[in-house]
């Protein structure tokens, strides 16, 4: 039902404001919504964090989250499928993604929520970069990322 | 042609993007990867792993087998860690 | 963990605000947010809905959303858990439900937040009676909702 | 002991709550329905699908062997509809 879903893709330095995601969402006319926010964390092991750096590739970012979008819209009978994703310097507690989800069934809208951020994870062209008080790296992917896509 | 590196790619070789007048030997993918290899030491660290080399062709992703033409645009970058 | 995870539960015929609900899970500490909204949905086919009102069990509603979010609090490895339920006479687009889960890992979120709303919808003691154009009457408790238990 | 009902099985009743002296021949849940059964034509309906009907004593939900005592809190109410 791609016709009938409301997709809306954002990519940006900005931040966004969940509040403001889940009430577009409720517009959408389905009863059932299901969000994912994703925030930067120090991960307790390892040195501080200071600050994560998310690199892209502009031009093919949003087509490609769209792509994941419209796949969830083929799946699962959605009202609209909501995509946020920061780039740029973030800070702790800064956002980093939002991904919303509405449906007139709860299984529908959670399981679209959690292919989308699945697929993105996986399938999205951001890169992190971390900061911490003893020097910089490039994040590894994880394979429980890959893994995590068997079950679609 | 258009060849773009992302993350720690783009470190190792030192630019971000760069043109490239097609070799006549590069046909595909893969045969892009062995040429770009040669190109500097940079080159040749950042392409090294053959498993953790994620290439986009005109903006999708790409297998080492797809064929390339001197008008597309290809990236390279390790496994994405967005999210 | 249940000693490290917060549980937040509320039951009341006044709204509730998503986006407050959701800052008071990001202030737990860890860095994946899952969320649930259910709202009043006119479902299309049938008269025209005017209100749903919520009955409910006072003394067993509370500690029963409470086992419930202990239950998925020994399961994953959770920061917070938030159950917001309302009971009384609600019109179409009002708020029902809010179940909101944080966890350091995003499918932890998720599969609490989703088992959460799965138990809610078969133990909590709640009814729903619809009053539409053509009269009133109890809403049936749905088979896919017993269903939807055996996955966990 | 306190009996109390919910949602249809309330409105068929005719009562939220009502307080019972246990019978000696009550012993169980399932004990306590038949009795209940035979309190009213509208009891009897409340009750009738055993299926249908959902038992909280003490506000933990019951099976129909759950033994009672004359201080519990015994609720009848059908399968939920909230969330």
């Amino acid at each position: 039902m791609i016709a009938a879903c409301k997709i809306d893709i954002s990519v940006g330095e900005d931040d966004f404001d969940s509040a403001v995601e889940l009430e577009k969402l409720r517009s959408a006319g389905v009863g059932a919504i299901a969000s994912f926010t994703g925030i930067v964390r120090d991960e307790a092991t390892g040195p501080a964090l200071i600050a994560l750096t998310l690199e892209h590739y502009p031009e093919m970012t949003t087509s490609q989250l769209r792509k994941i979008a419209e796949q969830a819209a083929d799946r699962w009978q959605l009202g609209a499928v909501i995509i946020c994703h920061r780039v740029g310097r973030l800070l702790p507690e800064d956002n980093i993604v939002f991904v919303g989800t509405s449906s007139a069934h709860r299984k529908a809208a959670f399981d679209a929520c959690a292919f989308i951020m699945d697929y993105l994870k996986t399938e999205a062209p951001f890169w992190k970069k971390e900061e911490t008080t003893q020097g910089t790296r490039w994040i590894d992917a994880r394979i429980s990322d890959d893994e995590a896509l068997k079950k679609w | 042609m258009r060849i773009r590196y992302f993350a720690w790619m783009r470190e190792h070789t030192g630019c971000s993007e760069e043109q490239l007048a097609l070799p006549a030997a590069v046909l595909t993918v893969s045969d892009l990867i062995d040429h770009l290899s040669s190109v500097s030491d940079g080159h040749a660290l950042a392409l090294k792993n053959r498993k953790t080399v994620r290439v986009a062709v005109n903006l999708t992703f790409a297998a080492p087998d797809t064929p390339l033409c001197d008008t597309d645009e290809v990236a390279f970058f390790p496994p994405v860690t967005g999210g």
